[in-house]
């Protein structure tokens, strides 16, 4: 089971903060696939990887970066903090 | 060393009350945000990510405390609804001489702007936009 | 703009206070240098050349907030008797994007490291010494 | 009459912050040549010109610059404020 996280515009076109799914994705990437084939929602949300950025146990990573032993997924835009 | 994310206003001033007071301390720099009343902003919303915000601000702190070889850090972030005119947040650091303390708190500022998960969102008057990242803003940080 | 050449001690955090609240400010940078404690220091005299001192000061303050645009500035230096700890001066400054309130600041902090009229003696243990200008503060004029 | 302002070290080795002289020198050098004949404590604080700084009426001037019209000048090491 795998916790995903969605912020800022992510989560309002996702339409929920969290989630939990059960997957076989082997990478982030492979996720993403699974979630955009699910409904249009995700197909929006993650129409441009090149604007997103994704964390993995709550440290940023790649869309390429194996998901083996990771609990926490979390996908939002670039920071804007500061 | 001080790092607080959190819902509440705080006073700058307050904050830096006896801070840096060290011995050896030459330096104290500080940086504070403030939400901008341009544009007819009528609000600032700030939408952050629980325990990874505390974490990227912990290291890069910790980072810049040994790279400059600062005395003190501090860090403060807000999070919520803010009022224009509001601060946001600010940063502050002690070292022995001012091109330290200088550098450590442009490095912690280019860093919480683009790595430290929070996300602004602007309400004015056509309603609600996310504020969307700046090419300098990424491009600054190639400098550290 | 407020611009003070004084004997009397300051309080940086309360000097802060109110400072830049401005509409359109959206970044706040201060600089407070303080006497350090090293090398057995007992104490730090301060000699300025009235007058001259105000004049230089508020020459580079008014050049920074045409420079940089600033919402505010503020300069404080100390003449006199000092103790390790005390605060010697404080600049701060107020803007609207970061860049400009770093880069105003450490304008000021650079100008008057080398141009305001201000000479520094180190009291110690083994005498008094007055400070000697470092070649790094000299060309550290030149990126301006 | 022309005010002359010494400080830090300066000061010091000419023993006294302030005095009034009368000249005829043209240039800052020229004062400087005056008072250098004048006494052993000036010729002491004049010996290296490179270290020292000259302002004229509270403005930062060069060792050749002119005195005419110049009510105060002022001689001092580089300073060493901030």
């Amino acid at each position: 089971m795998l916790d995903i996280y969605y912020f800022a515009w992510v989560r309002e076109r996702i339409g929920e903060p969290r989630e939990r799914v059960e997957t076989g994705a082997a990478t982030v990437a492979e996720l993403v696939e699974e979630l955009i084939a699910r409904e249009e929602r995700y197909a929006l949300a993650f129409a441009d990887l090149s604007a997103l950025r994704v964390a993995l146990d709550q440290e940023l990573a790649q869309f390429d970066s194996p998901l083996a032993g990771v609990r926490e997924v979390a996908f939002f835009p670039p920071m804007t903090g500061g | 060393m001080r790092i607080r994310v959190q819902a509440e206003a705080f006073d700058m001033g307050a904050e830096l009350d006896g801070f840096g007071t060290g011995g050896d301390v030459g330096a104290v720099v500080s940086f504070t945000g403030r939400v901008r009343g341009t544009s007819g902003l009528t609000a600032m919303e700030i939408e952050h990510y629980p325990g990874m915000t505390e974490a990227a601000i912990a290291k890069y702190a910790d980072e810049a405390r040994d790279r400059w070889h600062l005395a003190d850090v501090l860090v403060i972030h807000r999070f919520g609804t803010l009022a224009p005119g509001d601060p946001i947040m600010m940063v502050a650091t002690a070292a022995r001489h001012r091109t330290a303390a200088f550098e450590a708190a442009e490095f912690l500022m280019d860093w919480l702007k683009s790595r430290a998960p929070f996300w602004k969102k602007e309400i004015g008057p056509d309603g609600a936009d996310w504020v969307a990242q700046k090419d300098e803003d990424e491009a600054a940080l190639d400098r550290w």
